[in-house]
Order: structure tokens, then C-alpha cells, then sequence
């Protein structure tokens, strides 16, 4: 087997510099797809047969709250290859990837609860999806508030990556404890349109959507991975040649 | 008798912006002792530390009989003791069962052998007492029984003659110097003089 | 048009919903364009202040 | 007193010995157990004070809400729980602070002992401290909020069930917040979310007990969380303490 590949991500100045050179076509890629998302989303889908125009709220929900649990899966697994093989590359692209998912974590609670008044008749239900992602946000705060707590910059990756495996360990029972404790007391799902009954004009641009949310996480994380990589670098070098002045 | 040899190589620590050990290397044999000098902040405690496996260099290595200690750290460390700032020591536990606790969690200890140890730094009169109401000096000799008891090839001190009177730091020498008899290893970060009665001593300076 | 933009008298939930979401997008460009240009502006004055060129 | 002269006179051995004599990590364990347990008993006043604390928050709850034991009966899982939680919260500062201070906690890490074991003996004394005392605790609380006397057994149950993974979660937090200053309101920040599987299945055996129904459902899920702490929370303390000593 050849992990040259694998060796060279672990290396800041050749990430540094294939971050610089990915970040345009991330960016651009995610622009065309959420705007013609959104195009088709916003125009060219159907209204929904019970919940009228209502339900294009799914377009910017869903792709919200799937960045939310994918940024920290992302996250997680960066923290447990920086701890296993101490690569600090992998700490560096954890620690970018916590603010990203935190913000996102917001937008999909408050397009929830946006949803959630017209269907629900109020603004907050103790539905299991927004209150796992309640949860969500607590554990990115956590996680963003023991990085903060420490100072050292070492130390904070380390700290923080075991925090992150944790997490990501309970993320699956915290989820199934929630739709547990939600069955006993019945409370509606509206927020689900089933899968099969969505004919392409709507699921397309839901697609869509999800992709280029996908890429745009992907394009903030290599800007932020940048700045962090810097951050954490001490030999000069190669910064010299990097910043190019 | 050859109880191991360390060998630390191109040491570099770094502590946020601090490049705290630059490249720190040497090598000491059995029945040596090393030296560590420097001001405050040259990051005496650091090496120590780092020596210890508690913290781990951005670059170099740390040998133990040739092999890099983190191939088997759990080894390594049961092969040393080390003393830092404050001895180990709970206020509220006698000074006899803080030894107990501290040292059969290593090894088998017999309570003469206990007793012994304690006579031996000047700890027993005060054996049977709760540390809090210890002395600095005390507790410190407290903590040098305890040392001696891990009867472990490699120690590691930092400052070991704090807070102690002449006669203490005699004892922290003689005890140094019974550790190398043995065929033992030290490192000890020291600012005062160190009264070492025989045995190698090699030094090594920290650069602030 | 204003039909579209009546959102079939969803408005009030359907617009703020898209405005915070992309309210969110752009806080992300900005605060990670920024967060780089001031890693880049500290590592250029370590290097100057450690006598190299910048 | 030279080094020429044999250190044996003095009581000391002369030579090393191999790390034949090496203690077992059962013994390591239980000492550390034991070490806790006598250094609790010499501070009994400091044992109290999670159990005062569970109390108090307790009778917050007719006082807020109404002396009428119907309907306390309706918040006794949540008051419970939240008590429960609370208090187990408070107790867990003071689970590594002090031997992380005094260097007992580094002497772990260099025991050549497995610093897991070696915690996780730390957290079962800290449980037998705080957490049975409260298990103990329980079945008095939701008697005084309304709950019928069939109903105290499985009360207890989950109590004890709920608070080994208390325990255990905390001692991940604990760890990771050693050396912070001012860490409470990150402790609870970091543990109170990892806590809510044992906080919802923990008030549901409550509630149903109450209510005279089936309890073994929840009863299980909860022995199934403590089972998943006892397996992996001592690896992530371990690794969080070590982080935090370096």
C-alpha cells in the first residue's frame, strides 16, 4: 500500500497550499448549486399539497441541519486522526470545522421553528429532530468553550479531540434516547415529507441544496484551515514562501 | 551492574509561542548523574517532564536502554520516580500512610523496609502525624523517604533541596549518591549547589 | 411577482427562514476571510520580528 | 555517608530489584480506592454537602409549585432528576481537583500502572461517595413529593443505575477541565448534554413506577448506558487527564 497521500496531508505547507488552490473551485461550485437550488426550490418546484408554499422552508432547513451533524461528524473524525497520530494538520481542520457546524446548528433551529409555527401552531415543539439539535449545539459550545478555556494551543487540540470522539460516541444515543422519550408522549412529526411521495421537481433541488451546502463547508473549511495552519506553524520557511511576500 | 542507560536527543518543546527546550540532548549512563541548570523559566521543569513522558516534544526523542520510551511508556514510567515542586504528599493522611499509599501502588513494601525509609530521612518522629500539620521541610523529607522507597533505576527531581535545612540537603546528596552506588540513574534541576558526596556528576545548562 | 412573493401566505416564515440562512452563509465568507488575513498579517510580523525578511 | 560504603546499613537495599515485585493492577485499584474512601471519611462534613444540596432542590418544588402530593406526583421524575443531576454536577469538581493539585494524579500517571484502572477506581469511589448516598436519598424525595411506597424500589434502582453513568460521563469532564480556572460553568457545559440519555430514561423508570407499570424497559436502557460508561468512559478520562497534566 502506498500512504504517501497520506503522509503528505499531515504535511502544513503542502495542505496549505492545495487549500489555497481548492478553495476557488469549492466556492464556485457551491455557488452555482445553491443558486440553482434555490431557483428551483423557490420557482420552479410545486407548492406542496397540504403545506402549501410553506414547506420551501426544507430547502434552506434541511440543507442547515444536515451541515450541523455532518460538520461534527467531520469534526470528530478530524480530532480522532490528530489524537491517534498526533498530526496536527488534523487538529488544525477540527478546530475550523467547530464555528462552521455551531452557526449552521443555529440557522437549522430557527428555519425549524419558522417551520414549526404554520404547521405547528407554535414556535417551539419538543420534537425529537429539534431538540437532538438543541442538544447539537450545546455540544458544539462545549466543545468550542473548552478550546477557549485553554490556552495552550496543543493542548486545546488534544483536550478538545477527546471532547469531539466523545461526542460523536454519544450523538447516536442522545439522538435515540430523544425519539425514545418523543414516542412515549406522541407528539407530531409534520417536519417530513415523505421521501417517496416527493416527486423530482422538489426532491432535485433538495439535492441540490445538500450538495452545495456540502461544498460550501467545504470552501469555508480550507480558508479557516489556512489560518489555523499559521497559527499552529512554526518554522518559517515555508510561511516566507506561502504568504509569498 | 548496568541498570539502563538514557539517551535524549534533539529535544524541542514548544508551549504556545514559547520555544521552551531548543534542541536538548545528552546522554547519561548508570551510575551517573545529571546536573540540570539554568535561570528561572530556562525550562528546567519542562525536560524533567518531558524526560517523564508527561509531555510529549514536538521534535527529538528520549531513549531508555536504546529504545524510545514511547514504544513502551507504561514500562518506562514504572522504571522511574519523580519528584516535583510540591512533594506528592495528602494533607490528610498521616505521613507513614501516604507513603503506603503512594509507593505499594508500585511496588511490594514492606512496613520495616516502610519504617525504614523514614528513619532514614529523619521522617520518623513525625511518622504518625497528618501531613497538614507538617513543616515544608518536613513533608519534603517526607516525600525523599518516599523516592527512596520506589527503588526504581531512573529518578527524576525537581528542586529536591527546597525548603530543606543544611543537614537536608546532605541527605538529598546522600541519597543521590546511594541512587548512583546502586547503579541508578538522576536527573535533578537544581539552583543551589548540590552537595554530592561521590558519584558522576555531568552538567547541563538551560539557555533561557 | 407578488404572488411569488406572498409565498402563498407563508411569507412571514418562509423569508425570514431563507434571510437567516443565508445571513449565516455570509457571516461564514466574512468571518473566515477575516479569521485568515489576520492569521497571515501575525505570521508576517513573527517573521519580521524575528529579523527575516518578511 | 559515601557512596562506597553499603546504603543496607542504613535499611535501604543496596540494589535495585526488577519490577518483579510490581504490583497487580487489582491491588493498584484498590488502593486507590481505599485512599479515597479514608480520605472522604476524614472530611465527613464535605460528604454531606451533595446530599443537603439534593434535598434542598427537592423541596424547592412543593414550595414553587403547590403542597398538593397529586400534583407533585406529576414533577417527581423531573425534580428527581434535575436534583440528581445537579448534585452529581456539584460533586464532580471535586473528583481530580485535589489530587491534581497535590501531584497525586501525576504520580498515577507514572505508576506504571494503567492510569484507566487507576480512574476508574477514582470514579467508583467517587460514586460510592456521592452517588449511592443519593440512590439512598431517592426513595425519601419521592415519598415526601407524592410518590406511593410500591413505587420506591424501582426508584432506587434507576437512581443507582443512572448514577454510575453520572459518574462516569463527569469523570470525562472533570478531566478535561482540570486545569482550567473557573471551570464549573464549563464542567456543566460539557457534561450536562452527555448526560440527557441517563436524564430521560432516568425520569421515565421514575414516572413509570409511580404510575404501577412495567419499569424493566427503562430500568434496562439505563443499565444498558452504565454498562457503555463503565466500557468507555475510564479510556477518555485517562486520555483527558493525561492531556490536561501535560
Amino acid at each position: 500500500m502506498n500512504f504517501t497521500w497520506f503522509h503528505r496531508l499531515g504535511s502544513p505547507p503542502y495542505v496549505y497550499a492545495l487549500a489555497e488552490r481548492l478553495t476557488p473551485w469549492f466556492a464556485w461550485s457551491a455557488a452555482l448549486l445553491i443558486l440553482a437550488g434555490l431557483y428551483g426550490g423557490l420557482v420552479l418546484a410545486p407548492p406542496d399539497y397540504q403545506q402549501g408554499d410553506g414547506f420551501r422552508i426544507i430547502y434552506v432547513h434541511a440543507p442547515s441541519a444536515w451541515m450541523s451533524l455532518m460538520v461534527y461528524t467531520s469534526m470528530a473524525l478530524a480530532a480522532a486522526v490528530g489524537l491517534i497520530w498526533r498530526i496536527k494538520v488534523a487538529h488544525a481542520a477540527a478546530a475550523a470545522c467547530a464555528p462552521v457546524g455551531a452557526s449552521f446548528t443555529v440557522a437549522a433551529l430557527v428555519t425549524g421553528s419558522l417551520w414549526g409555527q404554520p404547521m405547528w401552531g407554535t414556535y417551539w415543539q419538543w420534537d425529537p429532530r429539534l431538540t437532538s439539535e438543541l442538544v447539537l449545539l450545546f455540544l458544539y459550545l462545549g466543545y468550542m468553550g473548552l478550546r477557549a478555556g485553554i490556552e495552550d494551543t496543543q493542548r486545546a487540540d488534544r483536550a478538545s479531540a477527546v471532547l469531539a470522539v466523545v461526542g460523536i460516541i454519544n450523538v447516536p444515543v442522545i439522538h435515540y434516547s430523544v425519539t425514545w422519550w418523543n414516542s412515549l408522549h406522541q407528539a407530531p412529526t409534520v417536519m417530513r415529507l415523505a421521501k417517496s411521495a416527493m416527486p423530482p421537481s422538489m426532491l432535485v433541488p433538495l439535492l441540490m441544496m445538500l450538495l452545495g451546502f456540502t461544498l460550501f463547508f467545504g470552501a469555508v473549511l480550507l480558508v479557516r484551515l489556512r489560518a489555523e495552519i499559521l497559527t499552529r506553524e512554526r518554522t518559517s520557511q515555508w510561511i516566507r514562501e506561502a504568504l509569498g511576500a | 551492574m548496568s541498570t539502563g542507560s538514557l539517551e535524549v536527543e534533539n529535544l524541542h518543546l514548544w508551549r504556545g509561542e514559547r520555544h521552551v527546550l531548543r534542541g536538548v540532548g545528552f546522554a547519561l549512563a548508570a551510575g551517573e548523574c545529571l546536573k540540570v541548570t539554568g535561570v528561572n523559566g530556562a525550562g528546567k521543569t519542562s525536560l524533567l517532564r518531558t524526560l517523564a513522558g508527561l509531555m510529549y516534544p514536538e521534535e527529538g526523542e528520549v531513549r531508555w536502554c536504546g529504545r524510545n520510551v514511547r514504544s513502551d511508556l507504561r514500562g518506562f514510567q514504572g522504571g522511574l520516580a519523580y519528584l516535583g515542586h510540591e512533594p506528592p504528599l495528602k494533607a490528610d493522611l498521616t505521613a507513614r500512610e501516604n507513603l503506603h499509599y503512594w509507593i505499594r501502588n508500585r511496588r511490594q513494601l514492606s512496613e520495616p523496609l516502610l519504617t525504614q525509609a523514614l528513619i532514614r530521612v529523619g521522617a520518623e518522629p513525625f511518622a504518625e502525624r497528618l501531613v497538614r500539620t507538617l513543616s515544608a521541610g518536613q513533608r519534603r523529607r517526607v516525600a525523599l523517604a518516599g523516592l527512596a522507597l520506589c527503588l526504581v533505576p531512573l529518578w527524576l527531581l525537581d528542586e529536591p533541596a527546597t525548603n530543606l535545612d543544611a543537614e537536608g540537603q546532605r541527605l538529598v546528596g546522600s541519597l543521590i549518591a546511594e541512587q548512583l552506588a546502586r547503579g541508578g540513574l538522576a536527573v535533578a534541576a537544581v539552583h543551589h549547589e548540590l552537595p554530592l558526596a561521590g558519584g558522576a556528576v555531568r552538567l547541563l545548562e538551560l539557555a533561557p | 411577482m407578488m404572488e411569488f412573493l406572498d409565498m402563498g401566505g407563508y411569507a412571514a416564515f418562509v423569508w425570514p427562514a431563507y434571510a437567516i440562512t443565508f445571513a449565516v452563509i455570509a457571516a461564514n465568507i466574512i468571518w473566515a476571510r477575516r479569521l485568515l488575513r489576520q492569521a497571515q498579517a501575525s505570521a508576517r510580523r513573527r517573521l519580521a520580528a524575528r529579523g527575516e525578511q518578511p | 555517608m559515601s557512596a562506597g560504603s553499603a546504603p543496607s546499613v542504613l535499611g535501604l537495599p543496596a540494589s535495585l530489584e526488577t519490577p518483579a515485585a510490581a504490583v497487580s493492577a487489582w491491588a493498584a485499584a484498590r488502593l486507590a480506592l481505599q485512599r479515597d474512601l479514608t480520605l472522604a471519611f476524614r472530611k465527613p462534613a464535605q460528604l454531606l454537602q451533595p446530599l443537603a444540596f439534593f434535598a434542598l432542590v427537592t423541596m424547592l418544588f412543593p414550595l414553587a409549585i403547590s403542597p398538593e402530593l397529586s400534583q407533585l406526583r406529576l414533577v417527581a421524575p423531573g425534580a428527581i432528576w434535575a436534583a440528581a443531576l445537579l448534585a452529581s454536577l456539584l460533586a464532580l469538581e471535586f473528583l481530580f481537583r485535589d489530587d491534581a493539585q497535590d501531584g497525586t494524579l501525576e504520580q498515577y500517571a507514572l505508576s506504571g500502572q494503567s492510569l484507566t484502572t487507576l480512574l476508574f477506581a477514582k470514579t467508583t469511589a467517587h460514586w460510592l461517595l456521592t452517588g449511592l448516598p443519593l440512590a439512598c436519598m431517592a426513595p425519601i424525595a419521592a415519598l415526601s413529593l407524592g410518590a406511593p411506597a410500591p413505587a420506591l424500589g424501582a426508584i432506587t434502582a434507576a437512581v443507582v443505575l443512572g448514577s454510575v453513568t453520572l459518574s462516569l460521563v463527569g469523570s470525562i469532564g472533570a478531566g478535561l477541565t482540570l486545569n482550567i480556572k473557573r471551570s464549573s460553568a464549563l464542567l456543566s457545559l460539557l457534561t450536562l448534554p452527555l448526560s440527557l440519555p441517563v436524564l430521560i430514561f432516568g425520569a421515565r423508570a421514575t414516572q413509570v413506577a409511580i404510575a404501577g407499570g412495567p419499569v424493566l424497559a427503562p430500568l434496562e436502557l439505563l443499565a444498558a448506558l452504565a454498562v457503555l460508561g463503565v466500557t468507555l468512559a475510564p479510556l477518555a478520562a485517562a486520555a483527558a487527564v493525561r492531556i490536561s497534566l501535560e
